[in-house]
């Protein structure tokens, strides 16, 4: 079932015009891959999603329902979460506030994720709890950014860039086993972007390549890793 | 002889003992790789190095001279200049001039207030340079601040590298660089180390990184040195796997 | 100097702290959550003293105690409208502009003032209740509504600490004004957010003026006479810390009183005079919460 | 035929005050005055036939707007005559500007300065000075209050209050009234806390108290001081610029005391004050309470009638009318100093206030009413340091 | 491709044109428009000075108006109580606000942000009850009336135009100044500073010492700007040395556009004519200016210079 479809959008950042007549679509419980080059738009779709870089023309649709329009903390609430690359700790408050300060059950009221299970999956941030988010190191802040985001219960997860700044144990041996999990247990739809090209591919089942802001080819991920041309064309692997 | 010495430090906040007693020596023309799970330390080992923060107790020794105490401006005089985990440009203005004050720096040109720095050539033909070698020329005009993300990254190493140091201190000078650039990164710093004699610390996740550059690496944990030792026998090591590295998934 | 006479002094300097910091904790929340140096915010104290003498006046019947929850309404609404239309565009901006813009602010309200009020100075009088003075060991007056100004003030301080300290709004607005962007995708409305605590510091400096009222020639431009002092405080205290604007407050209030009994020709430098040491020693004021 | 248009071309004054800012409560007042002297002397057929044209500059209390503001009125609206200000500091600067231009300037502030040694043949101050003030308040004590010996002062901390007080003391001192002062204090501009000035004067245990603050000031002293029960403590407290504004802005609060006023509604039966007031009262509102709106309103009628007198605009004739006139306006009668230029009144009054349910404020008691002659406070000649130039 | 050395030869031809321009402008205004030019002029050059800081330098700072009110101050009483020829008087004032900004300065450099604004504030308010109260030196709010405009060197000053003339030599060659500085390694550095200290410093540049370098040069020419002004007065009072005379040039860049050398200069026009034109109106000017001023920043938040460069800029895009 069709739950995200981007359809024909254009995003500028002020007169740069930067995502060209951009479609995709996801489907329920699909893990779909953004891949690409740097400065390639994959960030900007997120953002377009998410309507913090509001589509100047286009349409996106989220379970159906059309949401250009929408201002992102609404959007929230339907039931997107955003993983950004940048991180966006909140530095002035506690770990444990940045995981509790926007928790909120899922669009239709379930609450999958608690503090419990983000403890159970990264024991840091418990242990780290009282710290300040600013204090984090790189890569304790992106599991933060992540379980933060984890607790408001998405139903579709924009990731970008997750592996960033992230020990190879982790990557491996937590990411990878609880994003699967999210698709397979949860149904969590989830929309990612990574340079990791063997996690990302590991995972994803359809895969869109972006490349100077447009969709040049979109294929199942199998199709993708088998396709050398591809590879070594647009993300020079 | 080593260029860089840490003799015995420590750093730790509040309850968290971040760092150690550590000691570490770093000889010249060496490439040194620090690994370690997140939160092992890594980033403030080079926050104690070049003087971004200060030891509770312990030196830190380059070239001879203790340099703990000393502020970064200070430090980076004598040769030792470093990059940070998250990239820290200046956002308002070009890449071009992003660099430029970097070598402006290097050139001991930036107190001149009588002549227009656009006029200073060989100054300009050096940023040039180096933004060709990082592949930066085409976004030279660019504002900073809208530069994608991968962009970022190679700015912040340009900026360390445009001011030609003794020592080089990296912290995941890849992370968020696609595959390409990842190698030509790896390239262009393997250049330097060889053509310059640099001596170059880094952190980094990406094992492909680490193996590919490192004469030796150093594995931290919970602030102290677990192990260290040339890369083939970290590799192996039983630890590193188990903490650092584990299953080989992807 | 005996000590009866110096407790006595302290006491006194304590009801100009406490109006003080009535004004200044509404700025040091605006400015330390929000991060507007809100310029106007002696504008708004100002609009507080003239809505109640408003209200007292024009209303049959209002008491003080009415008047003053009804000016410091309306104060509360001229704020959100400030944060709803123009403040709202320039949050990202740097202080200098947000300064500018606030500046604008007082132009306009006193104008308005001075349209709708005339340039006449206005008196509210000590509500009957607390008229008159009790006195004190060697013959000597306390006025009741000063007595009345501290309890505000402590009362004021009480709230605050727990309102804002002890919930997530708290949190909440610091974690907006580090990163919006990624509250709001996180599901919270920050604009609305933002406006609540526009109005909440507008309120403070409503209730303030409202309460200086009996003891001010209420005027045109009395925002002006006390912002810098205000801001002095906040800055002092810390920016964005109640308990910095609490102490400095009490600071500013003791040395004026002190300064005037001891050094009477510095009167007009004590403030700057406590600027400077303050901030010589403690570049970032007594109590930075960040 | 251009002789026939410049004669019936509009007389134009220039006028400076303060209209925006805290100042505002004394410059807008300022305005109206002058705007009925405009009204009362165009209805009455204008000067020799021409239209009087006021033009009205805000001086924003600043000096350097000032000195641009009397350019403009020079250079751009060609005025003949420039009048006003509310701060000595825009008056005093307007100085060098009269002279530069050779324009008549009428200065409405009190300061001493306009008539001493930097005197010029431009400049004129019409109304009372600090001096007159200031001594006439010293004069009524030693009248009205004889017992008082034991004296304060509570003053601006500037230029204007130090005078005042040296001025009040002087005043002492002429009339040989033996006094002690046991406090001297200074606020600054702008205070917002008396309280500490109270104490310190009740802890003086002073039974008079003479005071200089104006406006706003005046107010929170007299508001901050009521609850202590300082006007029970002080048997005398007099001001030395006590406009009925001040009352007007106390209401209720006001509590009596000794005031004295350049410009007192009540006190002079005349058509003109009446024909002032009712004007006043039925274009604005209120009654004309700011005394600098009386000496605005002085200006325009002495310079209507050395105009009239000099049969012409032409300045050093309208100088020459100006000096030594006599003439009335709504507080009484006034003569110009040859001299100095120096605006002297045939009487100073002051008065205590109280409570009459005939008028919506405090007003001075009829009973109390004191005047001084103005030639007898006024600095005398041999004091001013004038040197007067010829035009 | 990088960006082109900056042809520096455009500048020196403007330089030169808006100079002639400007010389010859007293003869055909009336002398009333001779005036507000020159005050214009100085103004610009306040503010520009204090645009290094604010705009160059990411400082806000409250206390231009000390070294402009305090070499105001100086020069007026080495005018009025010496016979120092008035070039004499005009260096040494100067010298002295320089002076006093490295002082100040020194003490100023640790503090950041908001809290630096603040402590400048302190700083110029004690310059300002030190001139308030030391009656007997500086006449207290009387000010000092009457400073006559002495020859300068061999030149008659005397007289508006004359005097006009004198004042856009000098800001002209100020400004000259300026703009060399602001475009020279030292000004990028600042600029640097302003959008990142730490990453300077860790550049291996002091910022500190940068930092005091821009302090002292807004400090010099603010003294510049005060030096002009006195003269052309004729009087000095405290006011020139109040905190809220220094909002003036922060608003005039500001609305000129603090990121552009020349934003300032636009500022101050405008500044001017609007303000003159507004307290001519009405009674509640206040109101209009207030309202005009918070549309500008609600639509122009990057001032008259952010506005134009950006459709200037539009206009080259589109003709592509
Ligand atoms: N704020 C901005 N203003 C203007 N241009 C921007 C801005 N942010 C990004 N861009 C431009 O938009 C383009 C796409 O950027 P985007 O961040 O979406 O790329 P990306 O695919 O996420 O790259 P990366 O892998 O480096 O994160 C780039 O050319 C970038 O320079
Ligand atoms: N200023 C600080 N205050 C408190 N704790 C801190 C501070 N800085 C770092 N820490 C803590 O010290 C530990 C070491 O942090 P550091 O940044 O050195 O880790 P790292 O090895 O660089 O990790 P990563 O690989 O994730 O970047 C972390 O647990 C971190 O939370
Ligand atoms: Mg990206
Ligand atoms: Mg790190």
């Amino acid at each position: 079932m069709l739950i995200l479809e981007v359809a024909n959008i254009d995003t500028y950042y002020g007169k740069s015009h930067i995502l060209q007549d951009v479609s995709l679509k996801v489907n329920q419980g699909q893990i779909v891959a953004l891949l690409g080059r740097n400065g390639a738009g994959k960030t900007t779709t997120m953002r377009s999603i998410m309507g913090l870089t509001p589509a100047r023309r286009g349409v996106i649709r989220f379970k159906g329902e059309e949401i250009q329009k929408r201002k992102p903390f609404e959007i929230a609430h339907k039931g997107i979460g955003f993983v950004p690359e940048d991180r966006g700790i909140f530095p002035d408050i506690s770990v444990l506030d940045n995981l509790t300060i926007a928790a909120k059950n899922s669009a239709d009221g379930q609450k999958r994720w608690t503090l419990e299970k983000i403890y159970h999956y990264f024991p840091v941030l418990d242990r780290l709890r009282d710290n300040k988010g600013q204090n984090l190191s790189g890569g304790e802040q992106q599991m933060l950014t992540i379980a933060r985001t984890l607790m408001t219960n998405p139903d579709l997860l924009l990731l970008d860039e997750p592996c960033e700044g992230l020990a190879p144990q982790i990557v491996n041996q937590v990411l990878f086993g609880l994003i699967k999990g999210l698709k397979d247990k949860e149904g969590v739809t989830i929309l990612l972007a990574e340079q990791n090209a063997r996690f990302c591919l590991g995972l994803a089942d359809w895969g869109y390549l972006l490349d100077k802001g447009a969709i040049h080819f979109n294929a199942s991920a199998a199709d993708i890793s088998a396709n050398q041309e591809v590879q070594s064309k647009y993300l020079s692997l | 002889m080593s260029l860089l010495e840490v003799r015995k430090v420590s750093k730790s906040f509040g309850k968290l003992q971040a760092v150690s007693e550590l000691d570490l020596s770093i000889d010249e023309g060496e490439v040194r790789c620090i690994i370690g799970a997140n939160g092992a330390g890594k980033t403030t080992l080079f926050n104690l190095i070049s003087g971004r923060t200060r030891p509770d107790s312990g030196q830190v020794v380059f070239a001879g001279e203790e340099i703990s105490g000393m502020r970064p401006p200070q430090i980076v005089r004598k040769g030792l200049s470093r990059s940070f985990q998250v990239s820290n440009y200046f956002p308002n203005l070009s890449v071009f001039q992003n660099v430029r004050i970097a070598v402006l720096s290097r050139m001991r040109k930036s107190r001149i207030f009588y002549w227009p720095v656009s006029r200073l050539g060989p100054v300009n033909q050096r940023v040039t340079e180096i933004l060709e070698n990082f592949n930066l020329l085409p976004l030279a005009e660019v504002i900073a601040d809208k530069l994608s993300h991968g962009d970022r990254r190679k700015l912040e190493i340009s900026l360390v590298v445009a001011q030609e140091p003794r020592m080089l201190l990296l912290d995941e000078p890849t992370a968020g660089m696609n595959s390409t650039e990842t190698e030509s990164t790896i390239h262009l710093i393997k250049n330097l180390v060889t053509k310059l004699g640099l001596t170059l610390l880094l952190t980094e996740h990406d094992m492909k990184v680490v193996f590919s550059l490192a004469d030796k690496i150093t594995f931290m944990h919970y602030g102290q040195v677990v192990c260290e030792g040339p890369p083939q026998e970290i590799k192996a090591n039983a630890d590193v796997k188990e903490i650092y590295l584990g299953g080989e998934v992807c | 100097m005996e000590f009866s006479y110096f407790i006595y002094q302290l006491i006194i300097g304590l009801s100009y702290s406490m109006l003080l910091f009535l004004i200044a904790s509404g700025l040091t929340i605006i400015f330390g959550l929000l991060n507007i140096p809100n310029f106007a915010h002696g504008a708004l104290y100002m609009l507080g003293a003239y809505f109640t003498y408003f209200f007292l006046h024009s209303l049959p019947g209002v008491s003080f105690g009415i008047a003053l929850v009804l000016a410091v309404v309306s104060v509360g609404l001229i704020g959100a409208f400030l944060e709803y239309v123009p403040l709202r565009k320039i949050y990202e901006r740097s202080h200098a502009l947000q300064l500018l813009m606030t500046f604008s602010f007082i132009l306009i309200l006193d104008d308005a003032t001075k349209y709708f009020a005339g340039t006449d100075f206005l008196s509210i009088a000590i509500p009957k209740l607390m008229d008159g003075s009790i006195t004190l060991p060697g013959d000597r007056e306390m006025p009741v509504y000063s007595i009345f100004i501290i309890a505000c003030g402590l009362v004021v301080a009480y709230l605050l600490w727990l309102g804002l300290y002890k919930t997530r709004l708290g949190k909440l607005v610091q974690a907006g004004t580090a990163n919006k962007e990624m509250l709001s995708a996180l599901g919270i409305n920050v604009p609305r957010l933002f406006t609540l605590v526009f109005i909440l510091g507008s309120v403070l400096a409503g209730l303030g003026g409202g309460l200086a009222g009996p003891l001010k020639a209420v005027s045109v431009g009395m925002g002006e006479t006390v912002i810098i002092t205000i801001f002095a405080i906040v800055i002092v205290g810390g920016v964005g810390s109640l308990k910095g604007a609490f102490i400095a407050s009490i600071l500013v209030g003791e040395l004026n009183t002190f300064g005037v009994v001891f050094f009477p020709s510095f009167a007009m430098a004590f403030t700057y005079i406590l600027v400077i040491v303050v901030l010589l020693t403690k570049p970032e004021g007594l109590f930075r919460t960040k | 035929p251009t002789l026939l248009r410049a004669a019936n071309k509009p007389i134009k004054f220039g006028q400076l005050n303060t209209t925006s800012g805290i100042m505002a409560s004394q410059g807008v007042p300022a305005m109206r005055a002058a705007q009925i002297a405009q009204d009362i002397i165009n209805q009455a057929g204008g000067i020799m036939g021409r239209k009087l044209e006021l033009v009205q500059e805000d001086d924003q209390v600043k000096p350097s707007v000032g000195v641009r503001k009397f350019r403009k009125l020079v250079l751009e609206d060609k005025v003949d005559f420039v009048f006003g200000t509310n701060s000595s500091g825009v008056g005093l600067a307007c100085v060098p500007l009269a002279n530069e231009f050779k324009k008549i300037f009428i200065s409405t502030s009190m300061s001493d300065k306009y008539t001493g040694a930097n005197c010029s043949p431009y400049v004129f101050r019409i109304g009372e000075s600090t001096c007159m003030a200031s001594k006439a308040s010293a004069y009524c004590m030693v009248a009205n209050a004889p017992t008082v010996k034991k004296w304060a002062g509570i003053n601006p901390d500037y230029v204007f209050g130090r005078e005042s007080w040296d001025f009040f003391k002087q005043g002492m001192k002429d009339k040989n009234h033996p006094v002690e002062y046991v406090k001297e204090s200074f606020s600054p501009f702008g205070c917002q806390d008396y309280k500490p000035y109270i104490t310190a004067l009740l802890e003086s245990k002073a039974d008079g108290v003479f005071t200089s603050l104006w406006t706003g000031d005046l107010i929170n002293f007299v508001k901050q001081a009521k609850p202590f029960g300082f006007f029970d403590k002080v048997k005398a407290f007099v001001n030395n610029t006590t406009a009925v504004a001040t009352s007007i802005g106390l209401g209720n609060e006001m509590v009596p005391f000794w005031g004295e006023a350049r410009y007192y509604p009540f006190y002079r039966d005349s058509e003109l004050n009446r024909q002032y007031i009712s004007m006043y009262q039925k274009k604005f509102g209120g009654y004309p309470a700011a005394d600098t709106g009386a000496e605005c309103f002085a200006s325009v009628v002495a310079l209507k009638l050395a105009i009239e007198k000099a049969g012409t605009t032409d300045t050093p004739k309208v100088i020459a009318a100006l000096e030594g006139l006599e003439f009335e306006v709504p507080e009484g009668k006034k003569w110009i100093r040859p001299e100095d230029h120096s605006g002297i009144d045939e009487v100073v009054l002051l008065g205590k206030f109280h409570h009459d349910p005939k008028y919506p404020f405090w007003v001075y008691d009829p009973k109390t009413y004191f005047t001084v002659p103005g030639k007898e406070i006024a600095m005398p000649l041999s004091q001013t340091g004038c040197k007067m130039a010829k035009p | 491709m990088p960006p082109k050395p900056q042809n520096l030869k455009n500048p020196i031809i403007w330089f030169f044109a808006s100079l002639i321009v400007l010389w010859a402008a007293p003869l055909f205004l009336p002398t009333f428009y001779v005036y507000l030019i020159t005050e214009i002029l100085i103004v610009s050059l306040f503010a520009v000075s204090t645009n290094v800081l604010l705009g160059f330098t990411g400082l806000l700072s409250f206390g231009q108006v000390a070294f402009f009110g305090s070499s105001a101050y100086a020069v007026s009483l080495l005018i009025k109580g010496t016979s120092l020829p008035f070039a004499a008087s005009f260096f040494i004032s100067v010298g002295m606000s320089a002076l006093a900004a490295l002082i100040i300065g020194l003490f100023c450099m640790r503090l950041r942000g908001f809290y630096f604004a603040i402590l400048t504030l302190a700083f110029s308010q004690i310059f300002f009850v030190v001139v308030y109260k030391w009656t007997s030196l500086t006449g207290g709010d009387d000010g000092i009336v009457g400073i006559p405009k002495k020859p300068f060197l061999f030149f008659n000053i005397n007289g508006p135009d004359a005097y006009y003339h004198f004042v856009l030599l000098v800001v002209m060659v100020s400004l000259a100044l300026l703009y060399l500085i602001i475009r020279s390694p030292l000004g990028e550095v600042l600029q640097a500073i302003r959008d990142n200290s730490e990453r300077t410093e860790f550049l291996g540049l002091q910022v500190r010492n940068y930092r005091l370098a821009s302090f002292v040069i807004a400090g010099t020419f603010g003294g510049v700007a005060g030096a002009l002004f006195a003269p052309f007065q004729g009087i000095v009072t405290p006011e020139l040395l109040h905190w809220s005379h220094s909002a003036e040039p922060l608003m005039i860049s500001l609305l000129g556009g603090m990121y552009f050398f020349f934003g300032p200069i636009a500022g101050a026009v405008i500044f001017v004519f609007i303000k003159e034109w507004i307290t001519g109106f009405t009674e509640y000017w206040m109101f209009w200016y207030g309202l005009l001023l918070m549309l500008l920043i609600m639509y122009l938040p990057g001032g008259i210079m952010g506005f134009v460069s950006e459709h200037l800029k539009r206009g080259k895009d589109d003709s592509r």
